[in-house]
C-alpha cells in the first residue's frame, strides 16, 4: 500500500479475505450477486449504508428527511470526494438515482427507484427526491451496496465503475487470482479505517476457501459451505459468524397442470418436512421456516405469519385429494447440478411429495440453463434461493411483482399486490400491519411459493480479525460494509 | 479342448482369477440387488443420516439422506458397469474402426477418419466436450456413455492406426488379399485381430476413465441424474464430508478401486489368452 | 523434414479452423442466455427483460448467428478473439496471463509423471512377479482415484496436518519464485497420479512386447548383461509407443485439469473454461479451445518429430 | 580317396572337443506337460573344425544350437549336458553364462533382418558387444569396430558404423552380424543357416568369409544348414540329425562317398545336382536350337495359350522423401503357358519376387500390362480380379512373416478355401487342411500349432500347403524351399511335379538354387537389377549361358560334392586375387 499517512506508529494492517469467487466488473447498480455485493461495499459508498449491528445509518448522506412518504431530502457530508479526487455532489447523486431508476440498466433496485419521478438539487450537498406514491422502505433501498453514488463517466451500460467514495480503493487486479484493494484516503470517514489493505484473494471452491482458512493463508472467507460448519466450528482461533440469510422455497408454474390449483400448492406447502431440508441439503445450518421471513425486530412481525403451514402429510393429502387427485400425479422439479444445495433441497422435496403420491422427475441442469427453463417457464415445480433487498415486508412486493424468472411462472394475484402496495404506502404503521397482515394471510391460502428455509450463511475469520461482522437475515451481504471498522489484533 | 483349457488355464493366474470371481460377483450382485438387499436405494431417511458402516440394518452406512450405502452401491454398480463397460465398448468400436479404416486405406480415408475426426476430438479439451454434451442434452447414463464413447474413440482410433499402419505392410496381409479375401476380411479378420492387444490394455484404462470422469462430471454436477446411485456420484458427495465422515467417500473409492483393478488384470489375461506367443513367466 | 512439418501445420490450421467453427457451434446450440446470466449475478434475478435486451445486444447477441460467426472469425484471422462478457478484457490478455501457469503445471506434472511410470513399468516388465503384482496395484490405484479425492487428501495431509505447503493459491514468479514453485507442487503431483499409472501400464506391455523382439536373443547372445540388454535394448525400443501416448496425454491434459485448479485454487485455464461455459461467455469458451487446439496440434507434429528420432526407421 | 580331400582341417583328432555336447534333450512346455523336442544329442566340436549340422526340418538343429548358450524360449528346458572346454554350461551360473557368451562362443542368427535393433546404428551395437566384455573406452572400442568391419569385408567401413540396419543389404547386414559375433574372439562360432536369406553370390562370399575367419582365429564352427552344397563347401564333420535325434556323425569327405544310415542316403540322393537332374532328360516339350534372348519366341503365336503373360512391364517403388523413386522392374517380357514351369532366377534384389507379387496383384503396376487366367490385371473389375485369385496362388518368400500369427497353421491353410467360396462347412475345411499338412509331410494333427511353434522349414511347408489348398491354376512360387532341408525338399519337389502333372497347373518358379530350378523348370528366365538378361530353354540357359552374369551365377552355386567344391573354390579364390 502506497498511502498510508494516516498510521504511522501501527504496523501496516493487510487483511486477506478469501473471496467466493472473482467479481464481475463492477457496473452501476447491477446486481453481480455477493461478491459483487462485497465488493460494492468495499470500493463504493451510497447515501445510506448498515452499521455492524445491521442499524440502517447515513453515509454519504450527512442526514435525510422525510417530508413526506413520497418526499425525502439528503444532506451529503461536507467535502466529499470520489477516490480520483473529485468532488461529488448532489448532482451525482441525481444522475446515479435517475440512472437506477431506467429499468433499462436492470438495476438491483429497481423496484423502489422505478418510482423516482425527480431528484431536485437546490444545493450542492441537498437532494430531494420526489416519489410517484409513497414508499417507506425506500431509505432502506439506498443502502443496498449496489445502490451506492458514482461518477458520471460511469452512468453508462458498458462503463466500469472502479472510481468510488469508498473505504477503499483497487489497487492491484491480479485477474483470476486476486484483487488488491488500499484505503482510500478521499473517503469521507478514512480516519477510523483501520486496515490498510484488504487482499480479496478469490477461492471459487468451498473446501478450498476453507482450506485456505484453516491452514491460516487467509483471515477471513465468506460463504462457507454447510458441510464445512462443524469442521470450522470446532476449529481453534476461528470464528464462525452465521446468520440466517437467504430463504430456499419451492416456486410453482401456475399457467396450467395441477399448480394451477391453490390447493395443490397448498398441499405441496403442508408435505414438505422442512428440518430434512436443513439436515440433508445444509447439515443442520438453516432455519426451517413456515411462512415469509420477517425479523421478529420489524414492526410487521407477527408469530401467525411465520406459521402459515405446518409439516402434515395427512393434512396434504387431503387437499390433493380435494383438488381432485387422490392418487397424486406425476410432475418435474427443476433444480440445478451447480449449486449442490439447490440439488439437496430438491432431493428431500422430491421425497417428501413422493409420500403424498406426487411423483416429481429431477431436472438438473447447469444455472444458466435452468435459468432459460424458468424464464420460458418450461417447469413445473422448481427449487429457488433468494433474499429480500430489505427486511421489512416490502421484499415481497418486489419479489411477487418481478419477472417471472425469480418467482412462480405466470403468478399474478392483484389481491395480494394491492395488499402489498398498501402496506408500502401506508401512512402509519397499524395501517401498514393491517395491510401486510392480510397480505399475508391471502399468501397462505393462495402459496405463490413455499418458504422452506432460511439457510445459515456464514463467515470464518482468525480471532485476531475484530470489528467484523455479519450483519443479520437478507443483510448478510452487507457484510462488507463492516470490513470498514475491522482490524487486526496482533498476535 | 483340452489344449483350449489349458491355455485359459495358463494366462490366468492366482490373482487373475480373484479378479474375475470379484467382476461377476459385482455382476450378479447388481442384477440381484433387489433381492440382496431389499432396500429401496432411494428411500431417505434424514433422521438417520450419516450412519457409519455397521450400524444395526445398514451394513454399510448411511449417506447424507440417510440412504442405505450397501443398496446404493449395488445399484450403483449397474449404472456403473453400464456406463463405464458401455462408454468403452462404443468408443472402441467407434475408435477402432477409425483407426483402421484410417490406418488401412491411407490418403483421403486418414485424413477424414485421424483428421477431421480424431484430431478434431483430442484437439477440442475433454471436459469442454462433456459440459457441451451434457449441457445439451441433459446429464443421464445415455448421454455419459455417448459422451464418453465419444470421447475416448479417438485414443483408440490412434492406437489402432499406428497398429495398423505397421500391421498392413506385413506379408500375411498382403497373403490374404493374393487368397482372395475381401477388404473388409483383410480388415476384419486379419489385421483386426492383430491389433486387438493394445485395444485390450487401452479398454480397461478406458474403463477406468469413465469411472473417473464419471464421478468428476459428478462433482461438477453433471453426472449421473440425482437421485440415481452411482459410484462416482456417491465418491463425489463423500468427498464433502471427507473430514468428518471417512467412510461416506471409503466404502465407493475402495470398491471403485477393486474394480478397475480387476478390469485391469482381465484385460491382461485376455491379452494373453488371445496371444499364442505369450506364456507364463517369458519376460526379458 | 521441412516440408513434413510445413505440410503439418498446414493440415493443423485447418483442424483449427473445424474446431473453431464446431466450438463456436456448439456453444451457441448450449441453452442459456449469456446476457440473462451476465444480468443477475445473483441468484435473485431481478435483471428487467429491458436490460437483458439491451445487454444482448450490447454483446453483439442480437445479430444473426452467421453475421456473429462471420465477425468472429474475421477477428480470429486479425488476431483479435474479443473481450471476455464478465469483464471486458480482451480474451487473449486473460488466456495469455493463465496459459503459463496451465503449462507450467501440465508440464511438471507430466514430467513426473512421464519418469516414474515409465521407471515403474519397466520394473514391472522386466522383473514380473510380485513386482508386476505390485505395480499394477498401484497403477489400478492410481488411475481410479478421482483428482478431487485425492487432492483433498493431499492438502489434509501436507498442508493441513504437516504444514508443509499452503493450502493452494498462486503467487506469481516475479512475486516471489519460491512460494511459487511451493504452491505448484502439490497439485502438480495430484495430476501426475493418475499419469504414472496409465505411463506405467503401458510402459510395461510395451516392455513385455518387445521382450520377445529377436535383437533381444541377440543382445543376449552377446554377453550383455541383463539390465544392458533391458536398458539399450528392450526399453529403448519400447519407448516409441509409450512417447506417442504421453504427447497425447500432455496433450490432453492441457485441457482437463479443472479439477486440480479448483481444489488447489490455481489460477489455470482449465477451471477458467469450465467457468466460462458455466457463464456462457462465449468469447472466453471459443478462445481458450482455440488456444488448447493449437497447442495440442503442435504437440502433435513435436510428438511425430520425437518419433521420428526415436525409430530411425521412420526417418 | 576322398579322404586327402578334407578342405581345411589341419589336425582334426589331434585337437581336443571345444564343444562336447551329450545326452541334450530339449523340451517345450505349454501349460502343464513338458514335450521333448530332441532327445539324446551327441556329437562334438573341435578348435579350428567346421562341424555341420544337418537334417531334416524340424529335427531339432536349431533348439540344438540355442542350447548351447541358454538362448531358448522362455517355456523351454535342457537335460544333458554341453560342455565348453570341459565346462557344462547347463549347469553353469547366470553371470559364467553371460561370460561365456560372445567371449567364449558366438553366435549368428538364421534372419539378419529381425536380429539387429533397428535403433542403433551398426557402430553403436558393435561398441556394445566391444565394451560387453574388454574395458575398452570409446575410441579403442571405435577402433576396434572398424577393424572388425573391416575383416568381415564390409564395403565402405567407416560409413557403416553410422548407419541403421534397415540401410544395409541383407548380405551387408549379416556380414555386420558376424562381426558381433566374432567380435571376443570365441572359440566357436555358432552359424544358423547364415545364408538362407541370402542369394548364390552373397552366399558365397558370406561362406568365404566364415572359412577365412575360422582360419584367422582358429575357431571351432557349428554350421547348420540344409543346403548340402554348402556342407560339401565348409565341412569337417557332418551330424545329421531326424525327428530330434543324431542318426550319423561323420566326416565329411566319408559321409558323402559312403553314407551309413538310411536317412542320409536319401539327404544325399535328393540332393538336386545342378547338371545332374533328371527333369532335363524328362522334357520332352521344349526343343529350340536357336533362342532369341531380347524376343521371346512363344510370345506372339502362343500368347492365347499363355496363363500368365507379361508384357512390357515397368514396376517402380516410390522413393521417400526427396528420393527418386526405384525402378525395380524395368520392361520385362514374360510369359508362363498352360502347364508350364517357369524358372525366374537372378541375384538378390533383381525384381524376382517384385514380378511374383505383382501377378497377383499385390504390386501396383507402373506401365506395361499383366494378363493371368486371361485377365488384364490393369483393367480387372472387382470380380474379374477374385477370379484372378481364385486361379492364381502364391508362396510367399518368407514363410514366417507371410502367416497370420494369431492364426493357427490349419487355419491360415483353410482360410483361402473359404475366402474363395470354394467351401463352406468348417469341418471339411480343416479336413482338408490336415489332408494338405500331411501332403507337405506334416502332421495332420498340428492344424491346431501357431507359426511361432514350427521350425523354418515347417513354415515354409505350411505356405505351400496354403497355396495348394485352392487348386490353383497357376502358382506363383517364390523361394518356396529355400529354407527347407534336401530331402523335404525333394518331397517337395516331387509333389509339386505330381500336382502339376495331374492338375496341369502352370508355375512361375523363383528360386536362386539353380538346380532346383534346373530339376523343374521347362524354361529359365535370368533377371539382373529388373531387366531379362536373357531366357529360353533350362537345359540351354544353365548349361549353355551366353551372358556372363548367368554364368556367375552358375558358378556360385555350390555343388553337394567335396571335391568338386574345393577345386571351385580355389578357382573362385584364385579369379578373386586376380582381379
Ligand atoms: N516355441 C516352440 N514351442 C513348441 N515347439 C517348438 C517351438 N519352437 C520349435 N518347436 C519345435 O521344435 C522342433 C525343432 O525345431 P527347430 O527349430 O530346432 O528345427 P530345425 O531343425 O532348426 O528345422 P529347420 O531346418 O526347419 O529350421 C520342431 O518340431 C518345432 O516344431
Ligand atoms: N516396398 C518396396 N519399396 C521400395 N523398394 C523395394 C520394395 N520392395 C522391394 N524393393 C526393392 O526392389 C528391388 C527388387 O526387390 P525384389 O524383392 O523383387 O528382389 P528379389 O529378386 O526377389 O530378391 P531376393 O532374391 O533377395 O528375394 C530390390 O532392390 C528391393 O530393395
Ligand atoms: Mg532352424
Ligand atoms: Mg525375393
Amino acid at each position: 500500500a502506497s498511502s498510508t499517512p494516516n498510521s504511522s506508529a501501527a504496523p501496516e494492517q493487510t487483511l486477506r479475505f478469501g473471496l467466493s469467487g472473482e467479481p464481475q466488473d463492477v457496473k452501476v447498480g447491477a446486481d453481480q450477486g455477493s461478491t459483487g455485493y462485497t465488493l460494492d461495499a468495499l470500493i463504493h459508498r451510497g447515501l445510506m449504508a448498515y452499521d455492524v449491528d445491521g442499524e440502517l445509518v447515513p453515509a454519504l448522506a450527512e442526514s435525510f428527511e422525510e417530508i413526506d412518504p413520497a418526499t425525502y431530502s439528503f444532506t451529503l457530508r461536507e467535502g466529499l470526494e470520489f477516490s480520483d479526487g473529485t468532488p461529488l455532489t448532489s448532482a451525482n447523486v441525481k444522475n446515479t438515482l435517475l440512472f437506477l431508476a431506467d429499468p433499462a440498466n436492470g438495476a438491483r433496485t429497481l423496484a423502489a427507484m422505478r418510482n423516482i419521478t425527480e431528484v431536485e438539487t437546490p444545493d450542492e450537498r441537498t437532494a430531494i427526491v420526489h416519489l410517484s406514491e409513497n414508499n417507506a422502505d425506500f431509505v432502506s433501498y439506498l443502502a443496498d451496496s449496489t445502490a451506492f453514488i458514482a461518477p458520471d463517466e460511469a452512468l453508462s451500460a458498458d462503463a466500469v465503475a472502479t472510481v468510488g467514495a469508498g473505504p477503499f480503493v483497487i489497487e492491484q487486479d491480479d485477474a483470476g487470482v486476486q484483487l488488491v484493494l488500499a484505503r482510500n484516503d478521499a473517503y469521507y470517514d478514512a480516519d477510523a479505517v483501520t486496515l490498510d489493505s484488504i487482499d480479496l484473494v478469490f477461492y471459487p471452491d468451498g473446501t478450498a476457501r476453507t482450506n485456505a482458512l484453516v491452514s491460516g493463508d487467509v483471515d477471513l472467507i465468506d460463504y462457507v459451505p454447510w458441510e464445512q460448519f462443524s469442521t470450522l466450528e470446532s476449529t481453534d482461533g476461528v470464528t464462525m459468524d452465521v446468520q440466517n440469510g437467504l430463504l430456499m422455497d419451492i416456486e410453482f408454474n401456475v399457467t396450467d397442470g395441477p399448480f394451477a390449483d391453490p390447493l395443490v400448492r397448498e398441499a405441496v406447502a403442508y408435505a414438505v418436512n422442512r428440518d430434512s431440508v436443513v439436515d440433508a441439503a445444509f447439515f443442520g445450518n438453516a432455519k426451517a421456516i413456515y411462512g415469509p421471513p420477517i425479523p421478529e425486530s420489524s414492526d410487521y412481525y407477527t408469530d401467525e405469519s411465520q406459521e402459515l403451514w405446518e409439516y402434515d402429510p395427512e393434512h396434504a393429502k387431503e387437499l390433493l385429494a380435494e383438488a381432485g387427485y387422490p392418487d397424486g400425479f406425476s410432475t418435474t422439479i427443476l433444480t440445478t447440478s451447480q449449486y449442490v444445495f439447490h440439488q439437496d433441497t430438491a432431493l428431500t422435496v422430491q421425497a417428501d411429495l413422493a409420500e403424498i403420491g406426487i411423483d416429481a422427475e429431477l431436472d438438473s441442469p447447469d444455472w444458466a440453463t435452468r435459468m432459460e427453463k424458468a424464464t420460458s417457464g418450461d417447469f413445473q415445480l422448481k427449487i429457488n434461493g433468494w433474499g429480500g433487498i430489505v427486511s421489512e415486508p416490502a421484499y415481497l412486493e418486489s419479489y411477487l411483482g418481478g419477472p417471472d424468472l425469480a418467482k412462480s411462472f405466470g403468478w399474478n394475484d392483484p389481491e395480494i399486490m394491492a395488499a402489498l402496495a398498501a402496506g408500502r404506502t401506508g401512512a402509519d404503521v397499524e395501517s401498514r400491519k393491517a395491510a401486510y397482515s392480510e397480505a399475508i394471510d391471502l399468501i397462505g391460502t393462495n402459496v405463490p411459493f413455499v418458504p422452506l428455509v432460511q439457510r445459515g450463511q456464514a463467515f470464518a475469520y482468525k480471532d485476531s480479525v475484530t470489528g467484523f461482522s455479519n450483519l443479520p437475515g437478507f443483510l448478510t451481504f452487507f457484510s462488507g460494509y463492516t470490513l470498514a471498522s475491522t482490524s487486526i489484533s496482533a498476535g | 479342448m483340452l489344449t483350449r483349457f489349458r491355455r485359459i488355464a495358463g494366462a490366468f493366474t492366482v490373482v487373475r482369477w480373484a479378479a474375475l470371481a470379484f467382476v461377476l460377483l459385482l455382476v450378479v450382485l447388481s442384477v440381484l440387488a433387489p433381492i440382496v438387499v431389499p432396500v429401496d436405494p432411494l428411500a431417505q431417511d434424514v433422521a438417520n443420516r450419516l450412519l457409519p458402516p455397521g450400524a444395526p440394518g445398514h451394513l454399510l452406512g448411511t449417506d447424507e439422506y440417510g440412504r442405505d450405502v450397501l443398496a446404493r452401491i449395488l445399484n450403483g454398480a449397474r449404472v456403473e458397469l453400464l456406463i463405464a463397460f458401455g462408454a468403452s465398448a462404443v468408443a472402441a468400436v467407434l475408435g477402432s474402426l477409425l483407426g483402421l479404416v484410417g490406418g488401412y486405406f491411407g490418403g483421403v480415408a486418414e485424413f477424414l477418419t485421424m483428421r477431421l475426426v480424431s484430431d478434431v476430438l483430442l484437439a477440442f479439451p475433454p471436459v469442454i466436450l462433456a459440459l457441451l454434451i451434457v449441457t445439451i442434452y441433459g446429464p443421464g447414463e445415455w448421454t455419459l456413455i455417448a459422451v464418453m464413447g465419444i470421447l475416448f474413440a479417438p485414443g483408440f482410433a490412434r492406437i489402432v492406426y499406428g497398429q495398423t499402419l505397421s500391421v498392413k505392410r506385413l506379408e500375411y496381409v498382403d497373403a490374404a488379399k493374393a487368397f482372395g479375401a475381401r477388404t473388409s476380411t483383410a480388415l476384419f479378420r486379419v489385421v483386426l485381430p492383430n491389433v486387438t492387444a493394445p485395444i485390450i490394455v487401452q479398454f480397461s484404462l478406458v474403463m477406468a476413465s469413465a469411472i473417473l470422469l464419471e464421478s468428476g462430471l459428478s462433482y461438477l454436477g453433471l453426472g449421473v441424474v440425482a437421485p440415481a446411485p452411482s459410484w462416482g456420484g456417491m465418491v463425489a458427495s463423500g468427498q464433502r464430508y471427507m473430514g468428518n465422515d471417512p467412510s461416506t467417500i471409503l466404502v465407493p473409492s475402495i470398491v471403485v478401486v477393486f474394480t478397475i483393478l480387476s478390469f485391469g488384470l482381465l484385460a491382461d489375461a485376455l491379452r494373453d489368452l488371445l496371444d499364442p506367443r505369450a506364456r507364463k513367466g517369458s519376460h526379458a | 523434414m521441412i516440408s513434413f512439418i510445413a505440410k503439418r501445420i498446414g493440415v493443423g490450421l485447418g483442424l483449427v479452423f473445424v474446431v473453431l467453427t464446431l466450438i463456436f457451434l456448439a456453444i451457441h446450440a448450449v441453452p442459456g442466455d449469456p446476457a440473462a446470466v451476465l444480468a443477475s449475478g445473483g441468484a435473485s434475478g431481478t435483471a428487467t427483460p429491458e436490460s437483458i435486451e439491451r445487454l444482448r445486444e450490447q454483446l453483439g447477441l442480437d445479430k444473426p448467428l452467421v453475421v456473429q460467426y462471420l465477425d468472429y472469425l474475421a477477428g480470429v484471422v486479425t488476431g483479435d478473439l474479443g473481450s471476455s462478457f464478465r469483464d471486458s478484457r480482451p480474451v487473449v490478455t486473460t488466456i495469455f496471463e493463465r496459459l503459463p501457469n496451465t503449462i507450467e503445471l501440465v508440464v511438471l506434472a507430466c514430467l513426473v509423471g512421464a519418469i516414474v511410470g515409465v521407471a515403474l513399468g519397466a520394473a514391472a516388465g522386466r522383473f514380473g512377479g510380485w513386482v508386476d503384482s505390485l505395480v499394477t496395484a498401484f497403477s489400478s490405484l492410481a488411475i481410479s482415484v478421482p483428482v478431487y479425492v485425492l487432492g483433498t487428501v493431499f492438502i489434509l495431509v501436507f498442508s493441513l496436518t504437516l504444514g508443509w505447503f499452503p493450502a493452494g493459491g498462486f503467487v506469481s514468479w516475479q512475486a516471489d519464485p519460491v512460494a511459487h514453485l511451493r504452491l505448484l507442487l502439490l497439485p502438480a503431483l495430484t495430476l501426475s497420479i493418475a499419469f504414472i499409472g496409465v505411463t506405467a501400464r503401458m510402459t510395461r506391455s510395451s516392455v513385455v512386447e518387445t521382450s520377445r523382439m529377436d535383437w533381444v536373443r541377440t543382445a543376449r547372445s552377446w554377453g550383455l548383461t541383463p539390465s544392458r540388454v533391458f536398458s539399450r535394448h528392450v526399453l529403448r525400443n519400447s519407448m516409441t509407443p509409450v512417447a506417442t501416448a504421453i504427447g497425447l496425454e500432455v496433450g490432453i491434459m492441457l485441457g482437463s485439469t479443472v479439477l486440480a485448479e479448483r481444489v488447489f485454487n490455481f489460477p489455470g485455464l482449465s477451471a477458467l473454461l469450465v467457468d466460462s461455459v458455466v457463464n456462457r461467455d462465449y468469447p472466453v469458451v471459443q478462445g481458450i479451445v482455440i488456444v488448447i487446439s493449437v497447442l495440442f496440434i503442435a504437440i502433435n507434429i513435436v510428438v511425430d518429430l520425437v518419433y521420428r528420432f526415436l525409430d530411425p526407421r521412420v526417418r | 580317396m576322398p579322404e586327402k580331400l578334407i578342405p581345411t582341417d589341419p589336425t582334426p583328432s589331434a585337437s581336443t572337443a571345444v564343444l562336447r555336447v551329450r545326452d541334450l534333450s530339449v523340451e517345450f512346455g505349454s501349460g502343464t506337460d513338458w514335450k521333448a523336442v530332441t532327445h539324446d544329442v551327441s556329437f562334438d566340436v573341435r578348435a579350428g573344425e567346421t562341424v555341420a549340422l544337418v537334417g531334416e526340418s524340424g529335427s531339432g538343429k536349431s533348439v540344438t544350437a540355442m542350447s548351447v548358450l541358454d538362448l531358448l524360449p522362455g517355456n523351454a528346458r535342457r537335460r544333458g549336458t554341453i560342455e565348453l572346454s570341459g565346462e557344462d554350461l547347463i549347469r553353469t551360473g547366470a553371470a559364467r553364462m553371460r561370460a561365456v557368451r560372445g567371449s567364449e562362443v558366438g553366435v549368428v542368427f538364421q534372419e539378419p533382418m529381425t536380429a539387429l535393433n533397428p535403433v542403433y546404428t551398426i557402430g553403436t551395437q558393435l561398441r556394445d558387444v566391444l565394451r560387453a566384455h574388454g574395458r575398452l573406452s570409446r575410441s579403442e572400442a571405435d577402433r576396434r569396430a572398424l577393424d572388425l568391419l573391416r575383416l568381415v569385408n564390409l564395403p565402405d567401413p567407416e560409413r557403416r558404423l553410422g548407419q541403421y540396419p534397415h540401410q544395409l543389404s541383407g548380405g551387408q547386414r549379416q556380414r555386420a552380424m558376424i562381426a558381433m559375433a566374432i567380435s571376443g574372439d570365441p572359440k566357436l562360432l555358432i552359424a544358423d543357416e547364415p545364408t538362407t536369406a541370402l542369394d548364390v553370390t552373397a552366399q558365397a562370399e558370406i561362406l568365404d568369409l566364415l572359412l577365412d575367419l575360422q582360419a584367422q582365429l582358429d575357431m571351432a564352427l557349428l554350421l547348420i544348414t540344409h543346403d548340402m552344397g554348402v556342407v560339401a563347401d565348409m565341412a569337417t564333420h557332418v551330424v545329421v540329425m531326424k525327428d530330434g535325434r543324431v542318426v550319423e556323425d561323420a566326416p565329411t569327405a566319408r559321409l558323402f562317398a559312403a553314407p551309413e544310415h538310411a536317412y542320409t542316403r536319401e539327404l544325399l540322393d535328393s540332393v538336386p545336382f545342378l547338371g545332374r537332374s533328371e527333369i532335363v532328360e524328362r522334357q520332352p516339350t521344349v526343343s529350340i536350337s536357336v533362342v532369341e534372348p531380347d524376343v521371346p519366341e512363344a510370345m506372339s503365336d502362343e500368347a492365347g495359350d499363355a496363363v500368365l503373360e507379361v508384357r512390357d512391364l515397368v514396376i517402380r517403388y516410390p522413393g521417400r522423401f526427396g528420393e527418386k523413386p526405384f525402378v525395380a522392374v524395368d520392361h520385362v517380357d514374360l510369359r508362363v503357358g498352360r502347364g508350364d514351369v517357369v524358372g525366374l532366377v537372378g541375384e538378390s534384389g533383381s525384381g524376382k519376387s517384385t514380378i511374383g507379387r505383382a501377378a497377383i496383384g499385390l504390386v501396383p503396376v507402373t506401365s506395361g500390362s499383366i494378363r493371368v487366367a486371361d485377365v488384364d490385371l490393369a483393367s480387372a473389375t472387382r470380380t474379374q480380379m477374385r477370379s484372378v485369385r481364385r486361379e492364381a496362388s502364391i508362396v510367399f518368400q518368407d514363410p514366417a512373416s507371410s502367416l497370420d500369427p494369431r492364426a493357427t497353421i490349419g487355419a491360415s491353410i483353410a482360410a483361402p478355401l473359404r475366402w474363395n467360396d470354394v467351401e463352406k462347412d468348417a469341418r471339411v475345411r480343416t479336413e482338408r487342411a490336415r489332408e494338405l499338412l500331411e501332403l507337405v509331410r506334416l502332421p495332420a494333427d498340428w492344424v491346431d500349432r501357431y507359426p511361432h511353434e514350427l521350425s523354418g522349414g515347417q513354415r515354409q511347408r505350411v505356405g505351400i500347403a496354403r497355396a495348394l489348398a485352392v487348386r490353383p491354376s497357376v502358382l506363383i512360387a517364390d523361394e518356396p524351399t529355400s529354407a527347407l532341408d534336401v530331402s523335404v525338399q525333394a518331397s517337395v519337389l516331387r509333389l509339386l511335379l505330381e500336382l502339376q502333372a495331374e492338375l496341369g497347373f502352370s508355375c512361375l518358379f523363383i528360386s536362386h538354387d539353380l538346380s532346383v530350378v534346373e530339376r523343374l523348370a521347362t524354361r529359365v528366365v535370368v533377371l539382373n537389377r529388373g531387366r531379362v538378361e536373357e531366357q529360353g530353354d533350362t537345359r540351354q540357359i544353365l548349361h549353355h549361358p551366353r551372358e556372363e552374369y548367368t554364368r556367375r551365377l552358375i558358378q556360385a552355386v555350390p555343388v553337394p560334392d567335396p571335391v568338386v567344391q574345393a577345386d571351385r573354390r580355389r578357382l573362385r579364390l584364385e579369379e578373386a586375387t586376380a582381379s
